[in-house]
């Protein structure tokens, strides 16, 4: 377990260091360094796991909130890829932030966010991973904000107040899963709960702050905003890890409700697919409307991340049987960290030499960038899922999933089947719009003088590429090696199905060659007809919507302060001139005189005479009414 | 103490304040006139001492009664000496002492010559003595006698500046006052005529049995009194003479007439009333309903008349009419916390008001502010006296562990033995309506800048006296044990109840 | 043992205020000691109290006298955490108007008073009966009102009269309510076993009391519609608006309340009462509108005014919840917003000297000129909100297990949607005051900073211990519990 | 009428009072001179003085001095008698003071009108900036 506890710990140590160091190279040195003893920490680890199979650590004796951490298959793997894309990103900002201005602070919530990642996928409880959830938000927010121009703001708030309002749905969740009386342990399935109904409310939470991490529809809009505005090696991050926190999450979730067997929440499985495919039709739809490059990857992590939940949601269909849906979406979960950073690293560079994002402004650049080229071709393919890289692999397990549950011939699972391939031709066509308006075609755009792909950038791009075809053509090591025991540890036991199944069957090879050739004809189509140049209305998005929401609240906040305040100001006037006149009346009544007063004045000798005889007079005569009325 | 002292004592205090007042103008001719004055507090120092003796007494021995001379009642004149008389006996030396003291140190200036000074303490000391004698007669006889008395007394003390206001206030103070009088005499004459005596026992003897033949007779008699002793002790409507009257005598002399010579007529009321009539005719006819009428009238009338006022000692003066109103309120509910509510409120009330009285008069005196917007900053240039005007503020408002919560509270007791819950705001509201009309005083004295660092903290003998005030306000709201128990018995023996000590 | 200790922690300060009070205005420095010096003794002493076990102890009242209304102090679980709570924080306090005051002018007022109150605090914390409790908290509101009037000028007199109007008819309030208790129980006003006299009482009487009670404390509480005094208020100088207005007063009023529900009435009468909807709604609205008021101010002090009127509501719905796991969740959110709050103030008052800002709309780019500050206002702004690893998550946490064991569902919306509008108004201060430059030319800071910074990191860092520790505070806190949960 | 004729009869000292003692108030409440006013508390006394003594009185009795001689004598009440010589003095000190106060009002205001000093009084004050 020391090995984990290092990969938590040096990273911050690391940001503390950083104070003491001014220069850009020198920190950039440290980030690298840093990532590489993490990924080394985070190998050693997995070793130890493979050794001694599950290891938990617990700090004793600290009452109400005891931290514990958890390394099993799956936190293994996740950590492992994380700190891998970590140091690749890493060596890529040897070269990149030397455009960048404030790298300090950069770096530091460079690697403060590293080793918050590493602990969110180590926890070993869901309050502790609600820690590294929170200050992950906190930390990789300073990312989205870097620039802190008005735009890279508001996207920022977008993020931070989504974020933290995911952190606050998980902790009503783990309120409700204590009240509910039910383990907040990670990697148990819960024991039968006390109040059944609260449970399914702690889960709905779960889902909902996993799922705002995760860029689920309906709560991925900060997602397409915080990208573009970050800085590169910020959104290949955000992109490539951060949101695989949030799938992470979820498959915890799932595997708490032990992957829907006993029924504890029925609805979930249906739920989670709906999700899924609304999220990767969202996606790849939006996708493929956008112009400005980092957005429409953007909005591919957005489709993307449909796969995976989509898978979730399958695993939880099938109860306990679903081995393919899950495997795929973990599998899925390290391909798209792969792949994405790759692309947003390689429209990095291109930026870098261009300042330019518009897809429509770019165009033969491959001349000058020919690696950067050849590596987001080979992104390309796997995100797309050609056989023979690794998008291939992971896809096809989903689609087994999604085959599965579409046998049990549900009208929403066969839909949810059939949509998987379309999504797959949208995503094929958007990256054909990639890649060709970037590198092929004529130049639009003048380079910049040192425009060019420095080495370590280089390094970064070709490691990505290789592990990618690594995975690609070696699936079944991949396979044994990691993701069974992943799956293993997220609960599902049931593995047989996994080892029969043949990724190169001639069909699904097939089935996908197809896809990318519809794809490729959508691309064409798309470019005749300016399909790609068109805008969705407004009202569409949840964003206008929640800003229609403000609106109102606003107007009406306005109105209501400004009739209150018109109210209460007239209200005391009235009541202050009202107490003024009793005091004149008083003073006059008292001894001022004038007018009617002279008479009535107290210090009038004859009034006051008058005035005795008065109170006597009543006296008497209250006296007599009282016998009057007495009888 | 000697027997022959101690049993003497009720006549003996009355006596030695009497003749000590008319020794007063022969010493005018002494070397040092502060002798005198010191003289003067001196009596008043035994006259207190007396008191809590008898007080003591009472209190363990109970009641008696004492023949002036041996002739016994109905011939001679009787003096009844219970819990009634020696907390009014110890309120008198209490407030009238430090008064005095406080009144020592320039009083030949403030009225001009020594011998009106001399005159002044003759008749400042027969008023003490009027009061004493209200506080232990026995009979009506002597209650018409003292009230006069105190009438004069205190009329001429207003009058002890002559300048015009003070002297036209003093003129229509005496009309008013001898009207009042006139209508107290009258109701003599009626509790006369339905009962052939003037001693209150057998008064109380004669209409227990056979009140029911004139009730109309016997209301219109009570009316009489109610309205002379109300215009007396100033009950709102009929206080008309009172703001002149105070704000415009020296300070001592409004002290006085706020703290004690008011309360002096109010003890009058309650021994004709409880003692002379009885409680159950008190509460058989529609009097206590019209007491507690007028009081929770006064309290708000009052208090917002205070307001009003810009003059400090005016609205201190108004402040007394809405505090008269508590008095008579606790009177009106006529129960046993309503009555000792009244005993306590009447010494607090006693204590606390000579002490505004006399720290508005210092204030006076060394700034020439007589308003209250122009005192920014006093109380930077005198603390101690801001300081014990504070003190009184709070206990006026009702603070715990002022002697102003102890009333409060009795009387907020009362009104909810009687489910009288428009006494409890009323009550509530009137500490509200204080804390309005006295906070701003302290807050324009400590918390506004002033100018001129020029003026100077009194000289110590009044500071003195202040502090004593300040601390029997402190003493008595923290440890009132004792005095409450005297409370008690008094509202005991007033309802013929036997209260335990 | 105790009692002479208490007594000297409540008249020991008292006695520095005197001293402070006649030390000449030159000797800032024996001033500024006897300051911190009294402070120190009477938090030293409520630890020692704290360190000798979380007994409950009522000591012999001496009698006043008036019909069983003693001068009664008692020591007891509840009384203990307040006290704690106000005496450690005071000596921060101390340290850091030290540091604020040493501009200003009129300090033997100002100091004077500072202690006045905090023996008075005490007080109120360790009072044994309704009476003895009265009578501090009747005294608190003039020993506070100097301070808060203390900046002099119009509006300061004004604030001045709204905070003494407000407070003096919320006592009157008390008063009448302490008085018909007094009837119905024959006499018995002591914490705990007035409950048992109660037996006679009807259901109307007691709902009149409890209300009586509730708008009376409500007043210092601070719940809408009473809090109009709070944000006036603000006018008065940093610490005091941080003491009085985020532990001593406002904290004074919670405790009343919590007084009310548990010493005075106990769980089951209030539970029978049949009112729990009526107060939660009454809270929920606080803290919901307290959030959304505050979205609109711009003066940061005012912002923050309005957030403790929310943050306090927190305390009192965990009050009303009548569930021992709400309870420990609002007895931790007074201590752990108590010293989460006055950070966030004193890092206001540092920016006002140092800067010279009063508004929001002004703070960008101060961050650069006072990273530390605003630091850790920015850290403890994520505490308010209610984030890990900071102590303000654990009150929450506690508060909503709480009201969900009683079936309060809506809670669960309100506590994580005010969270929510917590982050709205709170994290945009510390965003824009470092993001940007500001144009404030820089000048030297004022000597006395470092006196001021230091409370404020300490406090800051404490608020983190006690998120990575919650532990810390549990052993007091379930005491509490224990104390009014047969568990 | 004639029963009540006839104890109005009986009680003719009392009405007398009666009449005595509006009278004196009238005299009080509509004169605005000062001595009037005096004199009108002075009939106002006097009217209770004559209650008093009618009140003590008994038909056929004689003066309540002790006579040893001639046992079985009807005297009056003394106590009116006593009480009503102390009126007289409280009333005749009362009418000196009063009119003592009066000399120094017209030493002062020129004038033994009610009315005229209210009027100065209050021009006085309105010039002295009101309260």
């Amino acid at each position: 377990m020391h090995w984990s506890l290092l990969l938590i710990v040096i990273p911050f140590l690391g940001a503390a260091l950083l104070g003491y160091l001014r220069d850009q190279r020198s920190q950039s040195l440290i980030g690298i360094a840093v990532g590489t003893i993490v990924l080394l920490s985070s190998v050693m680890s997995f070793l130890a796991f493979r050794a001694h199979g599950v290891l938990t650590w617990q700090l004793n004796g600290a009452g109400v909130f005891a931290p514990s951490l958890r390394l099993d298959g799956l936190s293994a793997l996740f950590s492992m890829f994380s700190a891998g894309v970590w140091l690749v990103t890493g060596i890529y900002m040897y070269t990149y932030m030397q455009h960048e201005e404030r790298t300090l602070s950069f770096y530091a919530f460079y690697l403060i966010t590293l080793g918050a990642v590493q602990g969110l996928f180590l926890a070993g409880d869901f309050v502790t991973l609600l820690v590294f959830f929170e200050v992950m938000t906190v930390a990789s927010f300073f990312w989205v904000i870097h620039r802190q121009d008005r735009e890279s703001m508001q996207a920022g708030y977008f993020y931070l107040f989504l974020g933290i309002a995911a952190g606050l749905c998980i902790a009503g969740g783990i309120a409700l899963l204590l009240v509910a009386g039910t383990t907040l342990k990670i990697g148990l399935s819960a024991a039968v709960p006390g109040n059944t109904a609260m449970f399914g409310w702690a889960v709905l939470l779960f889902v909902l702050g996993f799922g705002v991490k995760a860029g689920m529809a309906p709560v991925h809009i900060w997602l397409p905003k915080a990208h573009p505005v970050a800085p590169t090696p910020g959104s290949a991050l955000l992109s490539g890890i951060l949101i695989k926190a949030g799938a992470y999450g979820l498959i915890r979730t799932g595997q708490m409700v032990n992957w829907g067997l006993g029924d504890l929440v029925p609805w979930l499985g249906t739920l989670v697919v709906i999700l899924g495919v609304v999220t990767m039709l969202l996606g790849v739809g939006l996708a493929l409307l956008q112009a400005n490059a980092k957005r429409l990857l953007a909005y591919h992590s957005v489709s993307q991340m449909g796969y995976i939940i989509l898978g979730i949601g399958t695993a939880l269909v099938l109860k306990g049987q679903g081995s393919f849906g899950l495997s795929g979406a973990i599998f899925h979960s390290l391909n798209h960290a792969l792949f994405k950073s790759a692309l947003f690293l390689g429209v990095g560079i291109i930026v870098l030499g261009t300042d330019e994002l518009d897809l429509n402004k770019l165009g033969g650049l491959w001349k000058k960038y020919p690696w950067t080229a050849i590596c987001m071709l080979i992104a390309a393919f796997g995100i797309t899922g050609t056989p023979g890289l690794n998008g291939f692999i992971s896809k096809s397990l989903l689609h087994h999933g999604a085959l599965e549950v579409a046998l049990s011939g549900n009208a929403i699972m066969v839909w949810a089947e059939r949509f998987f391939n379309l999504v797959g031709v949208g995503t094929a066509a958007s990256f054909v719009k990639l890649i060709g308006l970037t590198f092929l075609g004529k130049q639009k755009t003048q380079l910049k003088a040192d425009a060019g792909e420095g080495p370590m950038l280089k390094i970064a791009m070709a490691l990505l590429a290789a592990v990618m075809l690594i995975i690609g053509t070696q699936p079944d090591l991949i396979m044994n090696l990691f993701i069974k025991p992943a799956t293993h540890s997220a609960g599902l036991t049931d593995l047989a199905q996994l080892s029969q199944v043949n990724f190169f069957a001639s069909s699904a090879v097939w089935d996908m060659l197809i896809t990318l050739a519809l794809g490729g004809t959508l691309f064409a189509f798309g470019m005749k007809t300016n399909l790609f140049h068109y805008e969705p209305p407004q009202w569409l998005s949840l964003e206008a919507a929640g800003r229609q929401l403000v609106k109102a609240y606003v107007a009406a906040d306005s109105y209501v302060s400004r009739t209150y305040q018109s109210f209460s100001r007239r209200f005391g006037f009235r009541l202050r001139s009202c107490y003024r006149r009793m005091l004149v009346i008083n003073r006059r009544l008292d001894f001022e005189g004038g007018g009617i007063f002279t008479v009535l004045s107290f210090s009038n000798l004859n009034s006051n005479a008058f005035l005795v005889l008065t109170v006597f007079a009543a006296l008497v005569l209250y006296y007599f009414g009282a016998r009057l009325l007495g009888g | 103490m000697p027997v022959v002292i101690s049993e003497n004592l009720a006549v003996l205090i009355v006596v030695a304040l009497l003749s000590a007042g008319y020794v007063m103008p022969l010493l005018k001719k002494i070397k040092r006139f502060r002798v005198a004055e010191f003289f003067a507090v001196f009596v008043l120092g035994l006259a207190l001492s007396g008191g809590l003796y008898l007080a003591r007494e009472v209190l363990h021995n109970g009641a008696f009664t004492y023949a002036v001379g041996g002739w016994s009642a109905p011939w001679g004149i009787e003096l009844a000496v219970d819990s009634v008389s020696g907390l009014f006996l110890i309120t008198i030396g209490l407030v009238a002492a430090p008064i005095l003291l406080w009144a020592s140190v320039d009083l030949v200036r403030e009225v001009g010559s020594r011998a009106r000074a001399a005159w002044y303490l003759t008749l400042y000391l027969l008023l003490v003595a009027a009061l004493s004698g209200l506080a232990v007669t026995g009979d009506l006889f002597n209650v018409y006698v003292m009230v006069e008395v105190a009438t004069i007394a205190s009329c001429a003390i207003v009058a002890a500046r002559s300048n015009a206001v003070s002297v036209e206030a003093t003129f229509k103070y005496l009309m008013l006052a001898t009207i009042g009088s006139g209508f107290v005499l009258l109701g003599i004459g009626f509790l006369f005529v339905l009962t052939g005596n003037l001693n209150m026992n057998f008064i109380f003897q004669e209409l227990s049995t056979s009140w029911q033949n004139y009730p109309t007779a016997l209301w219109v008699g009570l009316s009489f009194f109610m309205v002379g002793f109300g215009v007396k002790s100033a009950l709102f409507p009929l206080h008309v003479w009172l703001p002149d009257a105070h704000s415009s005598a020296i300070t001592p002399s409004s002290a006085m007439l706020s703290s004690l010579a008011v309360k002096g007529y109010i003890i009058a009321l309650l021994k004709v009333f409880y003692i002379a009539v009885g409680p159950e005719i008190i509460t058989n006819l529609p009097i206590t309903d019209i007491m507690t009428l007028l009081g929770m009238l006064a309290i708000v009338a009052g208090a917002l008349f205070a307001l009003a006022q810009d003059e400090l000692k005016r609205r201190l003066a108004f402040s007394t009419v809405s505090q008269v109103g508590y008095i008579f309120l606790g009177i009106g509910l006529g129960n046993i916390h309503g009555l000792t509510g009244t005993f306590m409120h009447i010494i607090s009330h006693g204590a606390t008001k000579a002490l505004l009285f006399l720290a508005a008069g210092a204030i006076i005196k060394q700034t020439g502010k007589t308003r209250i917007s122009e005192m920014a900053g006093v109380g930077f240039e005198m603390p101690v006296t801001l300081g014990v005007f504070a003190v009184g503020s709070l206990s006026m408002i009702g603070i715990p562990l002022f002697s102003g919560f102890v009333s409060k509270w009795q009387l907020l007791l009362g009104s909810l033995v009687n489910r009288n819950f428009l006494a409890v705001i009323v009550l509530v509201g009137g500490s509200l309506l204080a804390a309005a009309y006295l906070l701003p005083v302290l807050r324009t004295a400590f918390f506004e800048r002033s100018q001129d660092r020029t003026v100077k903290e009194v000289p110590y003998v009044q500071l003195v006296a202040m502090l004593f005030l300040a601390v029997v306000i402190i003493m008595v709201g923290t440890f009132p044990s004792f005095v409450l128990q005297l409370a008690k018995q008094a509202a005991g023996t007033l309802l013929g109840l036997e209260v335990l000590p | 043992m105790s009692l002479p200790l208490i007594l000297v922690a409540v008249f020991g300060t008292a006695f520095g205020a005197v001293w402070a009070a006649v030390t000449p205005d030159e000797d800032r420095t024996e001033r500024n000691f006897v300051v911190f010096g009294a402070s120190l003794v009477s938090a030293l002493i409520v630890w020692w109290l704290l360190g000798q076990g979380l007994y409950s102890a009522s000591f012999p009242a001496f009698e006043l006298g008036v019909a069983s209304l003693n001068f009664k102090f008692a020591l007891d679980p509840l009384g203990l955490t307040y006290a704690v709570i106000a005496s450690t924080l005071w000596v921060f306090a101390s340290v850091y108007s030290v540091g604020y005051m040493d501009q200003e002018g009129k300090q033997r007022q100002f100091f004077s008073f500072f202690l006045l109150s905090a023996g008075i605090t005490l007080g109120i914390a360790f009072s044994g009966n309704l009476f003895t409790f009265y009578l501090f908290y009747e005294l608190l509101t003039f020993a506070t009102y100097p301070l808060v009037v203390h900046s002099g000028g119009e509006d300061a007199a004004k604030a001045g009269r709204k905070y003494i109007t407000y407070s003096l008819v919320g006592a009157s309030l008390i008063l009448a309510a302490i008085v018909m208790l007094w009837r119905l129980t024959g006499g018995i006003l002591d914490f705990g076993a007035i409950s048992a006299a109660l037996g006679n009482a009807s259901a109307g009487q007691l709902v009149t009391l409890f209300f009586l009670f509730f708008i009376g404390f409500g007043v210092k509480a601070a719940i809408m519609p009473l809090h109009g005094w709070l944000p006036a208020a603000m006018v008065a100088p940093t610490p005091v608006s941080a003491l009085l207005h985020a532990v001593a007063v406002v904290n004074a009023g919670v405790f009343g309340i919590l007084r009310t529900v548990y010493s005075v009435f106990g769980v089951d009468v209030v539970q029978n009462m049949k009112i729990r909807p009526v107060l939660l709604g009454i809270c929920a609205l606080t803290i919901l509108m307290g959030s959304l008021i505050a979205l609109k101010q711009d003066v940061l002090k005012r912002r923050l005014a309005y957030s403790t009127i929310s943050q306090l509501a927190y305390i009192l719905l965990g009050a009303f919840v009548l569930h021992p796991l709400a309870l420990k969740g609002a007895i931790l959110h007074m201590i752990f917003h108590s010293t989460l709050k006055i950070v966030l103030f004193f890092s206001a008052g540092i920016v006002a000297t140092e800067t010279g800002y009063l508004n929001v709309s002004e703070l960008r780019g101060v961050g650069r000129i006072l990273p530390l500050t605003l630091g850790s206002f920015g850290l403890i702004s994520l505490g308010m909100i209610g984030m890990l690893p900071l102590s303000g998550f654990w009150s929450k946490y506690f508060l909503l297990q709480g009201s969900l064991a009683a079936d309060a569902w809506i809670l669960l919306a309100v506590l994580l949607l005010s969270g929510l509008l917590n982050a709205f108004y709170f994290l945009p201060i510390t965003i824009t005051a470092f993001s940007g430059e500001s144009d404030l030319q820089p000048r030297k800071k004022s000597s006395s900073l470092w006196f001021m910074l230091v409370p404020t990191l300490a406090l800051a860092a404490l608020g983190l211990v006690f998120g990575l520790w919650p532990g810390l505070a549990s052993p007091l806190v379930d005491a509490v519990v224990a104390q009014f949960f047969s568990l | 009428m004639g029963e009540i004729g006839s104890r109005i009869i009986q009680n003719y000292p009392y009405v007398f009072a009666l009449a005595l003692f509006i009278i004196g108030i009238y005299t009080i409440l509509t004169n605005s001179n000062l001595f009037k006013k005096v004199i009108g508390i002075n009939i106002m006394e006097g009217s209770i003085y004559v209650f008093f003594i009618a009140a003590g009185n008994i038909r056929g009795g004689v003066a309540p001095i002790l006579d040893m001689g001639e046992p079985g004598l009807v005297y009056v009440n003394p106590l009116p008698q006593a009480l009503m010589l102390t009126g007289i003095v409280v009333s005749v000190s009362v009418t000196a003071f009063s009119l003592a106060l009066i000399m120094k009002l017209y030493r002062f205001y020129g004038t033994v009108d009610a009315r005229e000093i209210m009027r100065i009084r209050s021009e006085v004050r309105a010039s002295a900036g009101g309260n």
